[in-house]
């Protein structure tokens, strides 16, 4: 198994989600979490001091998989969420050792 | 015509009060002003603060403050007027002693509002509250007594209707004094001379406050022209409210476009203290000034305040809530522009009054902050400030559940 | 002459309206405090029962309580005065019947306001609309009749100036007579005696609440002399306004000094509650007493207030806001403080006056929520608790983005 | 006599002054509820107008709103009554000029509230406030001339007590052309006609907005009679104000039970709008209705408001906070209502006030959205709208902690 | 070592923490997490538009622990999360190449 | 590649962001978590009533490099990190098995 996780831009969600599940992922756990990458932020003045908002707002996706579904997971995402911007996100993937659905105690893909 | 009288009494006694419930709805306005304007790990506290002082003014004021500022020999008000008392003055004697009280106390606790405000996110709560005791109960008090008690400025000829200078500028020198004396907050000014901006937690609770100040003013303005019942007085009390109204306008809508031409967007917070530097600039003299001169008036200051926030921010004077260019800067603004409106003002009165009040208490101020700071400890340590205030003083986060 | 009658006529009615006006506000003085002290999943429904129950009051005292509780005889209000009877009792009708219906509907609201924050965070929402219908259509109205109706209470010298007892302690009764029947909130008590602290979620919105009731109670005891035209009763008014305010300032000194004690930090919310407890402590006779022992009056009420909510929850009494503390224990405290400060009072009036109006709201209230109980419920289930009243009865999330 | 008119001169321009405080409240009032409806990327924006819109409004009915509206030819406020021309008056004069002012500019201030909801997140800040200098300065005092400046509409016999059409209608009417000319939020609607529900972000904020708002509406309505300084006067006064908080309560009702019908749970948006429809629906005749009719004509507000919603909403207008159900279609029905009541009013003068104001403030409006929406814009693009306006336009966000 | 992530309903926060440290694993990290999977969120109406909440509120907890604890800690983790109902949760087990103490530079097992 | 997870005292943020630029570090995703360790919590009284606050606000840095960088990494966050109190975090490092830029396509370590 694989645990995905995706960076992507937040009003993104929707569309990604949609995408995830037409290729059969059942699951997915989200975040809200701020970015630091190319995207640059910006200079804003607040009461005429300065201060830089390099952290964007991102949501991050983490799915575990099965195997199998690695590559048409990564593109559902990757066309998804892909507005063409800096700033669109980043796919990671690491291998998922073990999972267990607390519920009925399955292990290994079908818990997933 | 004795009727009458009584009935006047009461109608002036009933202004009295109500305007007197206006002024002390402010202390929310404070509160939320501040509250919105710190960052929520010392929101908490700095409501505790806001909450307490309020109380510590009325408490103070009632026990010693009142009787130090309006004489009456001692401590406490002095006996209610009798009906026959009254009736004798011929309507000399047109309002309650006690609704004189009640809008007095009240002011006091405005002074004590704008020094929460400037030494917030770092100054240890019990310190602040010793402060309190002291600034309700005697400093204010004392210079207080030199105009409205009827002391040296009153015959100096200082002019300041409602407290440009004798509440608002009093209580930025007081907060001024405790600045200096407690530094900035940790980690708004780099060593480099960067000023760093640390944002306020929640923008709709400070628009909130402002609002709740401007609504609040009315009373502390149109209140101070102390009588209604006739015509005269009638006309005067609502002329008050037109020109204060308009100079806060003015101030709000001189600030928000300062802003946006000096920092390239609409900064909200300036817009709400643009306000307030309009209301403290009209508060010295919104009688004599036409509308649009009020106008005016409140737009200097509106331009005056955004100024001076960015100044003192260059002198490394570290205020969270910019109370002291509000409420110092353009309380000396509104004590000079009487002179422009008022034929009564003179240079030399208003500046006889600006320096006694500015001078006296700065420094009663930095000597009872500096006793404080030596025997208590005024400011929280780094690792206090780190944590936030509220876990440190008071141990309730403001939102617990937000941050989890 | 007439004209005078005219004027004073007017100038009461307007006391009257300003002053209900004041009391209205109070209601989100409490929808402010409630929504701060409970945790956001169940906060878009607190707000909804305190919008709810307000209109609720608004109407049933409308259409039933009011004629209950003033005679009348019948349903509604009575007719408007007329001209010719105002001129004709030459001054003993001295206000309009509808200013004096808008100030007492808005103390119902009051009433009810108080029980809302007491079963908070796992009482269903319909179930306590329909309690509201029958609280301030009927158990308020029938013991308020028994005081300021003329009826019994009046008669046996009980004195309860603006309602420590009518009011409060009787918002507090109905409120413990619920909290018995629904049990405490899912987790608050551990199965080993653990009281188990679940914070407020929002303390600047409690704080915000505080400062609107306190503003508000002006209002509420300075309305309740019910006069205010003539020297004496503008005394009158001026007076109750700086106890009122002095008792509030006094119990929330109190509550903070104490808290401090006993917890260690500044609870900013026992703060706010010792405010409240104040005001309660005073409303029963804010008049007769000078301004210190009104501030002295307030203070035992703060420290009251503190010693109960610990007291309640020891017995496993669970009350979110301490709603039965404030109102109900200090509503005592305030009751038999009468007797120190008012001639008028006896200690069998008072206690005739405080058995009869817990005893029967308590009864008639425990009554009430018990058929609601059988017919429809009244708890929320554990797993609605879980997942919040707002999900389980609104469908909308107080600060929907937050816990994204 | 003198002294008598003199002191009925000083109680009506008092009472005009509170009641216009009252008013002027209801500022933060729109505020705060506009703040909670909107997603908080939006919040401090939508903050920004608000104040802004109403300095602006007050800036522009001083300098040429109040002359166009009641005459007095040219620019500015008239000169102030002198005693000699009240006393000669006998009494026909009867309150200041001033004060007068005051209660009516806080008027237009409303009636420009209203249409910043209605295009909240969408719309570009400094068009949206050009718009404002145009309607304050201009649209608003032209229609309103035509009714209570004494125009044709009061010729026509056209009855609006207190501006169900005058403000709120106008304010409605005005805002529907901006959002037809700005079209919908990103996102709001579907291609496939999906209503997409974009969820207001604080809850407590939209409900406290309500309160202050329904607390407000005493002086609206309240201040509207313009007289208090006899019995009949008083009596009306009194009348206005309960009849006023009856219809709120119908309204908050009705909106609520039917939210419960149609969507299955207590949607708490509803009940608050439902509460503003009542208080605008009883606004154009607060007066002769009995408690009973008032409270059902707002309680049949409070049923068309939550229509109005569902409709607009069907036809694909996007209107954030309901500010155009809520003040135009209930306008509407308000104007219509008079004719239940009241046996002044005629069908013919309701129907062409009616369509005098929406006739004219509409195409007005529409002329001055689009001229504004051709040179500068109106529209945030929807880069703009996906990182908010706080962002895009102030540099400050609402909560910078809580979407760390 | 290994990094065990399990995803909890939020009121089973402290149960889950209890049970960890019953079994000796001496530090976590939470996070507040939105979830989509079996258990199907709901449809609510807000102003008479339709919405789905499909993602619904959990808690991410993270733990770093050492081989030898893994069946210990699965099983500790799917006891107390456990009400038997859909939407109990997950837990995926991952590798950890390396862990280090921040404050003292202790790296492996001991770090955890 | 590696994934590395530090998890640091909040008001560390900017140092480590800093110095993790200082040695190549492109790009991180940043949440706000809840940590329990050995650095214990506090007993707080909330209107009479005990209460734990035994998880305490924490961040968590996430940052894919590359293999080679990932003691430069470690040092880095470690010192920048490290006031030398408890409680100052750990720093955890996974496998990466593959990283994808949304926006172009790039794997691998040219994505990170
Ligand atoms: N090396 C990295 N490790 C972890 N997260 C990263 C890394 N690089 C980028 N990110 C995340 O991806 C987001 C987008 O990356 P960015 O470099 O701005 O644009 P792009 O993906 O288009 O190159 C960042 O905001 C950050 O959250
Ligand atoms: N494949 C997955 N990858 C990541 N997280 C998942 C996955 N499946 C489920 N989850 C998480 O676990 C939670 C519970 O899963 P769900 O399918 O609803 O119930 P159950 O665990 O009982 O089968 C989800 O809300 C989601 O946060
Ligand atoms: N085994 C672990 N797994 C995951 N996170 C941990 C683990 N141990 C500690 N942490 C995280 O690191 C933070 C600091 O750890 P702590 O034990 O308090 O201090 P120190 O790192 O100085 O030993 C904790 O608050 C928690 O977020």
């Amino acid at each position: 198994m694989k645990l995905i996780t995706a960076i992507i831009k937040p009003f993104k969600l929707d569309d990604v989600r949609e995408a995830l599940s037409e290729v059969g992922v059942q699951g997915m756990t989200v975040t809200e979490v701020k970015g630091f990458g190319r995207q640059k932020g910006h200079t804003e003045l607040y009461r005429g001091a300065e201060y830089v908002v390099d952290f964007l707002p991102k949501v991050k996706i983490e799915a575990a998989i099965d195997d199998a579904l690695q590559d048409q997971v990564i593109e559902a995402i990757s066309k998804s969420a892909n507005p063409g911007k800096v700033g669109d996100g980043k796919i990671f993937v690491t291998a998922l050792e073990e999972a267990v659905r607390i519920r009925t105690g399955e292990t290994g893909p079908g818990a997933v | 015509m004795e009727d009458l009288i009584q009935l006047s009494y009461a109608v002036d006694t009933f202004y009295f009060l109500v305007m007197g419930a206006l002024v002390m709805f402010m202390a929310p306005g404070f509160a939320m002003l501040e509250a919105g304007m710190v960052r929520s790990k010392n929101t908490s506290e700095i409501l505790t603060k806001n909450v307490a002082l309020f109380a510590i003014a009325c408490v103070m004021y009632l026990l010693v403050g009142y009787a130090i500022m309006y004489g009456g020999g001692g401590m406490l008000i002095g006996a209610e007027n009798t009906v026959d008392e009254v009736l004798a003055s011929g309507g000399d004697v047109y309002y309650s002693a006690r609704s004189d009280f009640f809008f007095q106390v009240v002011f006091v606790a405005t002074a004590m509002s704008i020094i929460s405000g400037a030494v917030a996110e770092r100054m240890k709560l019990w310190s602040f509250l010793l402060f309190a005791v002291v600034m309700t109960g005697f400093i204010y008090p004392t210079q207080g007594s030199w105009s409205w008690g009827g002391g040296f400025l009153s015959d100096a000829g200082f002019v300041d209707f409602a407290g440009s200078g004798i509440v608002h500028m009093c209580g930025a020198a007081a907060a001024l004094a405790g600045v200096l004396l407690l530094g900035p907050r940790q980690g708004k000014y780099g060593p480099n001379g960067e000023v760093n901006a640390i944002q306020g937690s929640n923008m709709p609770l400070a628009t909130l406050g402002m609002f709740i100040l401007w609504f609040g003013w009315f009373g502390f303005n149109g209140g101070s022209e102390l009588k209604l019942s006739n015509i005269d007085e009638a006309n005067a009390v609502a002329q008050v409210f037109v020109n204060t109204n308009m100079a806060a306008a003015g101030g709000l809508i001189a600030a928000l476009i300062l802003a946006r031409i000096l920092f390239g967007k609409a900064d909200l917070t300036m817009a709400l203290n643009g306000a307030l530097a309009g209301l403290v600039s009209i508060t010295a003299e919104p009688l004599s000034g036409t509308n649009v001169e009020s106008m005016l008036i409140g737009a200097v200051g509106g331009v005056i305040v955004v100024l001076s926030i960015v100044g003192l921010d260059k002198m490394r004077i570290d205020d969270p809530v910019g109370a002291i260019s509000v409420h110092g800067t353009c309380g000396i603004w509104g004590l000079m522009a009487v002179l422009i409106t008022s034929d009564d003002a003179t240079l030399s009165g208003q500046l006889t009054g600006l320096g006694a009040i500015l001078g006296f208490t700065f420094v009663a101020a930095l000597v009872v902050w500096f006793v404080i700071k030596m025997i208590f400890g005024i400011r929280l340590s780094d690792e206090d400030q780190q944590v936030g205030a509220d876990v440190a003083e008071i141990g309730i986060a403001a939102y617990p559940e937000f941050s989890k």
